[in-house]
């Protein structure tokens, strides 16, 4: 259930090369459905159960031949797939599925209960992503070929959404354990993949399962993912037609695009980006564990300036942690801290550090450069002098988590409220670097995590404002991804997930 | 991106640069250049923008207004700004710093590296040379981009560090052209001289090798330069440079994005690389021709030879008498020079009869060989020769075709060249050298041809004719190879043959037997023979007839005998005094106060 | 002949196995840490742990060292980490497109050379000087320009061959052909600009040389010296040249293969490098330096054959 | 008292490594023994491969000695190491064959004369002084110091080269065939000078030279060499006019005299020995 592309930080860190990228996703050749091409910023990491990437950019490769328990509405909800009814029960300790009958894998194998078990037993003992957003899962029990049901170790509201992620693909149990899972996957998704077409790491084609049980959402008979890290490249290729369809959250690409006159469709990715105030306890940083300080800092901010000059506007700004749309969101938390600067030297004065004070920040310039530049000005504005230490994009998560900095431009994108929560605000989250824990914190998330139906969304509201007023980040906007399409392919992009799904393409009606 | 490593350019530049001009003046001669004018006023421009960057723009080159993106040119931004809003401008002056800094961080480390290796390996050889050619060998197979990518991703993107790598990768480039240098050098004898002059090795080095390396070096600089302006553009491009500076390279990546809206955008990053690169390679060029002695003459008129005499008059010298086999009437070869045409032959007159052997006798420069290349038209290209006549058998050679002559040449008119080694292709057996021109002549075929051929090699003396058929020029000796020569002369039964200082090459008792065999040769063919010499024991051995030219005319022609006994000229006699031959040995030395 | 071919090969080995040996060390060397890379930033300390077991990080970089030379002994290259397809199978899947485009622009490369070096020894005159002025230009043009222009030009705006991808030779020859003649020919301009300049070069010294005169003296047709002796003396220099551009050419692969999205050796390298592939990078390393080795033995084959001293001896 | 030798040559033998694998080193002297007195020159004769210039190099220290020894004033100087080879320079001078390579064409004559005077430590004032009285003593106007050997002719480059071998008062030259490279008129005036500064400082030479009458000219005694080794020494005169051993006859009989009648006579001479089964050299 956890899908982050505070992994892209690291990958855009460390790859220079493919920095200008940042694509994924399809649509179909000017009306015709024989075949459609998407291309991606990255190839498949592996199809094995548990061992499939984070969700993002390689989604659509596994999407073609697996199945997922549930999958995403265009209203960011879960929604029924293989499984068509799920309830939660025993006060958040139970999760119990309806499963699809009549769905079969290519190889054969009948989709039930058994299989279901096998699945997720797997991806939990992978240790992967996957694996951990299962982690409030104790068991699977079977309880007819058609029922599973899963028994919690503790209330996981976010588990829905990562069965309609990585953690939801289901393979033939047939196929589970060999060692050729990981190249030569066995689903019982719309396509099959045709590895005699295919080039391993460059070019993947799949061809139609005649006998999938929804055809109608798949229109072409034909998909090939083509791995492209190039951006001219890639609009070259939908310029002349070689392409049907990419999604990317790199603002460049999205410019040359519309420059290219293609169609851009932009959508709410799921990611926060702004500074993220990790230090507040202020063992790095003393004057961070005044809250005074953190209030400046967001106050400091400009975020429509930021926004403009920064992400060339593919964004929100917003000053709370939750995005529009999604449970928790209050809309008058947006304003909680406009630009002010005079209030935000008022406050470092009344906090004793009206002459500021000077941090130790991680070097991001080779692949943020112009965030980088936009955080010191502002931190300069309220007489906080930065100095940079050099760092290497695999060193970057690392050290954050082993709290070396007191505070970083980060983006963290997740697929649900609870999923942020988990990852930053506790004191065992692994984005809570310096283990900071509030009492008064600890009791609204609980409240939050017990939590059912409507009362669900004001409790995290009150999480959400809890955070916001404590200033424990200063966030500057929730990250837009955009789908890029040619002539004759529509796509209906998903809020909060970063790649549309495959089925979002479909022909210009 | 290619690596100006090549090791054969490296080689000749050693020996094609005469240290010497460099007391001329190279400035001066490089300004007298027009295209070396060009790329230094283009250099000097860029070097002065990126220098003078602050003062020629106020703009940031890294600040970027999104309000103010795809802006057209107009005050404040004199060539527009790109799609983020930056300065079109400053980013190219101030790329022009990243360039011209990139490019230097190279060129010094690939000196740094380069030049003291390849002057150790070079001068001292033995271990060191070994290991660091090997080291050399392994560096050049190495793809540049792959060290680069494995480097820079290990410690984060870095122009000036990519570079920096970069430096070493071209290195052996350097460390090559710079041993090849020295080894040539090296071989010189006036290395040897100092070296018995008791130099010390820094010294000699210092003195003697160093200026010579020191040329091709500069050369090889400016097309590194350039070089490493392309590499460096291709690796910001690849998103491996520094990001926070303005580059040429990150200016093309980003105009590229904008390539369908504003494809202006391209135009003055790629100039700016085109232009720059192209001034430096220019400049080497024009370094070369500046340090080399220009080629500037070569081949200005390759065809003029033979078709263009212009002074071809209705010949007016009374008619060649019926035995007379060439006629040569007032030659005149000369060569373009700085100050206008150098005249190396002044009107030569010459008659040959059947049968005859005229020894054209002279000291170097006294242009006796010219005159029988005049007569073969094998003059260098650079060469503008006239005659009034050259009446081969009553043909007019000034007159024929450059196809007509080919016909003659080989078939009727033979040579023998001076240098026997030099003179046969070391690619092809020496039967191949033989044949063909039998088979092109007389049309014979390949089996008759190949028999005639080792008919000729028993005929001129050769003990194994079909081993040395089989054989390559390297694998005989130079008497075999001078053997080789005349057999190839005399292949198609020619009237006339023109030997150029046949035995010049070759110890006296390999001189005595080509002496004799070329004698037998004429008398069993009745040969006309024009043999050009500067030994009076050879013109005393074979020549009938003897002319004697000194500084481009004929100062006496007579009958050997009357030569010898009677000499007319006063130069003749001068040179007949000069030899030692005959003289009176010196008289042994006293012992001193020996008992022995 | 034996002998020499014998110590090119040790040594070629040899040069492959240091190469390796130091590429595998830089990549071990700095504190990368490439399971916390592949797992993401969620995951816990343990399952970074254990992903790091199961890498084989957790043993010394020598007994790793020792590990991966003893599997590329046996032909195995090990698993990529990042893609979990074997190494192999992904530098095989690669090999052709990046071998397609170089040895097309070498052939190419040659031909264009060849002609134009020839020509412009011998004819001299403005088309010497138009052959010099070109061989300077396609010299300062990045080779990257060259391709982004003809893929907008000859892809997008004519769309007469495709601007990215590559088309296997064994499924559709003709759209091989159209799918590396773009990256192919924009690679060929900067080495036409050095090979042909090189046989210039050559030719101009060898048609100075005397054996050419005395050739000449025996009346042979002027065509036959040039491309049988003038050329044949001449090719030494300009096939050393030419082997060189090939390492040259990889390295233009790298660049280009981004430009038209074809996912050969130099994309693999670039991603490889980027997310700390170790075996992945240390495979394509291997490869590209067998190749280079593999390519300057045969060059030095030729080389021996043009060359009767060597060929005897 | 006997005089010491000069120059003494014992059992040399000169090897030069093949390169490559296992071949075995090329032998190009065998074995030779000579000495130099005083004052003498000792021409050595002997045509392409013989070895004549090994010899002469080896006694520089420029090749390499496998066996035997050269003594020095009776001292060994073979296998010495590089600085003592050095003290050794202003005894030993060197005149090479081709006057165009060597003079650094980069340096003008007044640099190449005065290089070996700096090294021996003479100041620079007086080397100025110095460098006058050499051009004059090899007939060279004063005003050739600031030029470039390339505005000489051979002759006088060869004359630039003698000067130099002059600078240091060496006791022994060795000429590296110093005439060969020049025209008739200009050889006889070079090998002219050579004599009169032999007359003047008593500077022994070891004359190395294809050609006999040069060698004739100029040598107080004679030393054939054919194949690395001598294989005749002796008296300038007999060695050159009435020869002993075969080879030096067929040398004599094949270098052609300039006067038609005289080569007739010799070239039937050489045919009939050649004919007689004396067995050519080829």
């Amino acid at each position: 259930m956890r899908r982050l592309i505070g992994a892209a930080v690291v990958a855009a860190l460390v790859a220079g090369t493919a920095a200008c990228g940042g694509s994924s996703g399809g649509a179909a050749s000017g009306g015709s459905t024989d075949s459609f091409t998407l291309a991606a910023i990255t190839p498949p990491s592996s199809f094995a159960i548990g061992a499939m990437a984070s969700s993002g950019p390689e989604d659509p490769y596994y999407q073609a031949v697996y199945d997922r328990l549930l999958s995403v509405g265009t209203d960011g909800q879960p929604q029924a797939d293989l499984a068509t009814e799920w309830a939660v029960g025993d006060n958040g300790m139970s999760l119990d599925l309806t499963l699809r009958e009549g769905v079969t894998f290519t190889d054969g194998a009948a989709f039930d209960a058994a299989a279901v078990k096998a699945n997720l037993e797997k991806a939990k003992a992978a240790k992967g992503e996957a694996g951990s957003a299962l982690g409030a899962v104790q068991s699977v029990k079977v309880v007819d070929p058609t029922h599973v049901s899963l028994k919690l170790n503790r209330p996981d509201p976010g588990l829905t959404a990562a069965l309609a992620r990585s953690s939801g693909y289901m393979a033939s149990p047939q196929a589970l354990d060999s060692a050729d899972l990981a190249t030569q996957p066995v689903g019982s998704g719309p396509y099959v993949l045709d590895s005699k077409q295919s080039t391993a790491g460059s070019v993947y084609v799949y061809t139609r399962n005649e006998d999938y049980w929804d055809k109608e959402a798949f229109p072409y008979d034909t998909l090939t993912i083509r791995f492209l890290e190039d951006m001219s490249a890639t609009v070259n290729g939908l310029r002349s037609g070689q392409i049907d369809a990419t999604a990317t959250q790199t603002s460049d690409l999205v410019a040359a695009a519309e420059q290219a006159d293609l169609n851009v469709e932009t959508f709410f990715g799921g990611g926060l980006d702004g500074m993220y105030l990790w230090d507040r306890d202020g063992k790095l940083a003393p004057a961070l564990k005044d809250v005074r300080v953190r209030q400046a800092i967001n106050y400091a901010t400009n975020r429509d300036a930021i926004l403009e000059s920064v992400k060339g506007g593919l964004g929100t700004v917003t000053s709370q942690v939750f995005p529009e749309g999604s449970l928790g969101y209050d809309e008058a938390l947006d304003d909680a801290y406009p630009y002010d600067l005079d209030k935000a030297k008022q406050l470092m004065a009344e906090a004793g550090y009206a002459d500021g004070f000077s941090i130790t920040l991680p070097d991001f310039s080779p692949v943020y450069p112009d965030e980088q530049a936009a955080m010191t000005e502002l931190l300069k504005s309220i007489n906080i002098t930065v100095e940079y230490k050099p760092t290497t994009g695999d060193q970057v998560v690392g050290s954050i988590m082993g709290g070396q900095w007191p505070l970083n431009y980060f983006t963290l994108t997740t697929s649900s409220p609870y999923e942020l929560i988990g990852l930053t605000m506790t004191d065992q989250s692994p984005f809570n670097p310096f283990k900071n824990s509030d009492p008064e914190l600890a009791k609204l998330i609980d409240a939050a995590y017990a939590a059912t139906g409507d009362a669900q969304d004001d409790a995290l509201q009150e999480v959400n404002k809890y955070v916001v007023d404590q200033a424990w980040f200063a966030p500057w906007d929730a990250v837009e991804s955009a789908a890029i399409t040619a002539d004759g392919i529509d796509v209906t992009p998903v809020p909060g997930v970063s790649v549309p799904p495959l089925s979002a393409y479909q022909p210009a009606s | 991106m290619s690596l100006p490593t090549d090791p054969t350019t490296a080689a000749t530049l050693g020996h094609a640069i005469d240290p010497e001009v460099r007391r001329a003046g190279l400035v001066k001669r490089l300004v007298r250049i027009p295209t070396a004018v060009v790329a230094l006023v283009w250099l000097v421009v860029v070097v002065a923008a990126a220098v003078l960057a602050p003062l020629l723009t106020s703009q940031s080159p890294t600040a970027s207004d999104i309000l103010d993106a795809l802006a057209p040119r107009g005050p404040g931004h004199p060539l527009g700004t790109d799609g983020v809003g930056r300065d079109v401008w400053a980013q190219l002056i101030y790329g022009a710093r990243t360039s011209l800094v990139g490019a230097l961080i190279v060129v010094i480390v690939s000196l740094v590296v380069g030049l003291p290796a390849g002057l150790i390996a070079g001068y001292f050889r033995g271990r060191f040379d070994g290991i660091s050619t090997w080291i050399a060998s392994l560096l050049m197979a190495q793809p540049a981009i792959i060290i680069l990518l494995v480097v820079l991703t290990q410690v984060g993107r870095n122009t000036a560090l990519a570079m920096f790598v970069f430096g070493f990768v071209i290195a052996p480039g350097v460390f090559r052209l710079v041993r090849a240098s020295v080894i040539a050098v090296r071989e010189e004898l006036f290395v040897d001289a100092a070296r018995v002059s008791g130099l010390t090795d820094p010294r000699l080095i210092r003195r003697h090798i160093l200026p010579v390396v020191v040329a091709p070096t500069v050369i090889q600089m400016s097309q590194i330069f350039g070089i490493a302006i392309v590499v460096q553009a291709g690796l910001e491009f690849l998103g491996l440079g520094s990001a926070n500076q303005a580059s040429w390279g990150g200016m093309l990546n980003d105009a590229f994005q904008a390539i369908y809206t504003a494809p202006r955008l391209l135009v003055w990053p790629a100039l700016a690389i085109i232009l720059t690169v192209t001034a430096c390679a220019l400049l080497g060029n024009a370094l070369r021709d500046a340090l080399g002695g220009a080629p500037a003459a070569r081949r200005r008129r390759r065809r003029k030879e033979l078709s263009d005499t212009g002074s071809v008059t209705v010949s007016t010298s009374p008619d060649v008498a019926d035995d007379v086999a060439l006629q040569i009437d007032s030659l005149v070869v000369s060569y373009p020079g700085a100050a206008g045409d150098r005249e190396v032959v002044h009107g030569v007159s010459l008659a040959i009869r059947r049968g005859e052997v005229l020894g054209l006798v002279g000291e170097s420069g006294s242009g006796k060989s010219q005159t029988a290349f005049s007569v073969l038209g094998l003059l260098p290209g650079a060469a503008s020769m006239s005659a009034d006549r050259i009446q081969f058998h009553g043909e007019d050679l000034t007159t024929l075709s450059g196809a007509a002559m080919n016909r003659l040449r080989g078939r009727r008119i033979g040579y023998i060249p001076q240098e026997p080694m030099s003179n046969l292709d070391p690619s092809f057996r020496v039967g191949s050298q033989l044949v063909d021109p039998m088979r092109h002549h007389l049309g014979l075929s390949r089996k008759d041809a190949r028999a005639e051929a080792l008919r000729l090699l028993e005929r001129v003396g050769i003990r194994d004719p079909e081993r040395v058929f089989d054989a390559y020029p390297h694998q005989i000796s130079g008497g075999m190879a001078q053997r080789v020569l005349i057999a190839g002369a005399v292949s198609c039964n020619p009237e006339l043959l023109i030997a150029d200082e046949p035995t010049t090459a070759l110890d006296v008792t390999v001189q005595a037997e080509v002496l004799d065999l070329i004698r037998e040769l004429q008398a069993e063919r009745e040969m006309a023979v024009l043999l050009v010499t500067h030994n009076f024991g050879v013109v005393a051995d074979i020549c009938d007839t003897v002319a004697v030219m000194r500084d481009g005319r004929i100062v006496e022609v007579a009958s050997a005998d009357d030569l010898f006994s009677d000499p007319q000229d006063a130069y003749t006699r001068m040179l007949l005094e000069s030899s030692v031959e005959g003289a009176p040995a010196r008289k042994p030395l006293p012992v001193i106060g020996a008992t022995r | 002949m034996f002998t020499f071919l014998l110590r090119r090969i040790a040594s070629g080995v040899a040069l492959v196995f240091v190469t390796a040996t130091v590429t595998f060390f830089l990549t071990a060397m700095t504190g990368s840490d490439p399971a916390r890379r592949i797992l993401g930033p969620t995951a816990t300390l343990d399952e970074v742990a254990a992903k790091q077991a199961e890498l084989g990080l957790d043993q010394s970089v020598l007994q790793r060292y020792l590990d991966w030379l003893g599997g590329v002994l046996h032909g195995d290259l090990s698993t990529s980490w990042f893609t979990n397809e074997p190494v192999t199978t992904l530098v095989w899947a690669a090999l052709p497109i990046t071998l397609s485009l170089v040895v097309s622009a070498i052939v190419l490369t040659a031909v264009i050379s060849v002609v134009l070096g020839v020509v412009s020894a011998v004819r001299g005159g403005w088309l010497d000087n138009a052959v010099q002025v070109l061989s300077i230009v396609g010299f300062a043009i990045p080779s990257f320009l060259v391709g982004l222009l003809l893929s907008v030009v000859f892809a997008v705006q004519l769309g007469i061959l495709p601007a990215i991808g590559y088309t296997p030779f064994s499924v559709d020859p003709v759209g091989w052909l159209t799918s590396i003649t773009l990256p192919a020919v924009a690679l060929t301009v900067g080495a036409v600009a050095t090979v042909s300049t090189q046989t210039r070069g050559s030719m101009i010294e060898v048609l100075g040389q005397d054996y050419v005169r005395t050739l000449r003296s025996r009346g042979l047709p002027t065509r036959s010296i040039l491309l049988k002796h003038a050329l044949r003396n001449a090719a030494p220099a300009s096939l050393t040249v030419l082997s060189l551009q090939f390492i040259a050419l990889i390295s233009g692969a790298v660049v280009i293969e981004k430009v038209f999205g074809l996912n050969g050796i130099g994309q693999l390298a670039t991603s490889a490098a980027s997310q700390g592939d170790v075996p992945l990078i240390l495979g394509v390393v291997l490869l590209v330096v067998t190749l280079v080795v593999l390519v300057n033995l045969l060059a030095d084959l030729l080389l021996g054959w043009l060359n009767p001293k060597v060929r005897i001896a | 008292m006997t005089e010491t030798p000069l120059l003494e040559v014992d059992d040399l033998v000169v090897e030069y490594d093949v390169r490559g694998f296992r071949r075995s080193p090329v032998r190009v002297l065998h074995g030779i023994a000579l000495d130099v007195r005083r004052g003498e020159t000792l021409g050595l004769v002997g045509e392409s491969g013989s070895g004549k210039s090994t010899l002469g190099r080896a006694v520089l220290g420029l090749a390499p000695v496998t066996e035997g020894e050269i003594r020095f004033e009776g001292r060994a100087i073979s296998g010495l190491g590089k600085r003592e080879r050095r003290a050794l320079s202003s005894d030993i001078q060197v005149v090479f064959q081709d006057p165009y390579t060597s003079l650094n064409p980069a340096m003008t004559v007044g640099d190449i004369l005065a290089e070996p005077l700096a090294v021996g430590g003479v100041a620079k004032g007086e080397a100025r002084q110095r460098v006058k009285d050499l051009l004059d003593a090899v007939h060279l106007p004063t005003d050739a110091a600031q030029r470039l050997p390339r505005e000489f002719s051979g002759g006088q480059r060869q004359r630039v080269a003698i000067a130099r071998a002059l600078c240091r008062e060496p006791k022994l030259i060795v000429c590296d065939e110093p005439v060969s490279a020049l025209d008739l008129s200009t050889q006889a005036r070079v090998l002219d000078l050579f004599v009169e500064i032999q007359e003047r400082t008593g500077v022994a030479y070891l004359f190395v030279s294809h050609d006999l009458a040069v060698v004739r000219h100029i040598a107080h005694r004679v030393a054939v060499m054919y194949r690395g080794e001598i294989v005749e020494l002796g008296d300038g005169d007999t060695v050159t006019s009435t020869p002993e051993h075969p080879y030096t006859q067929k040398l004599l009989l094949a270098s052609p005299v300039p006067d038609p009648d005289a080569q007739a006579t010799r070239r039937a001479r050489r045919l009939e020995a050649a004919s007689s089964g004396a067995g050519g050299a080829r």
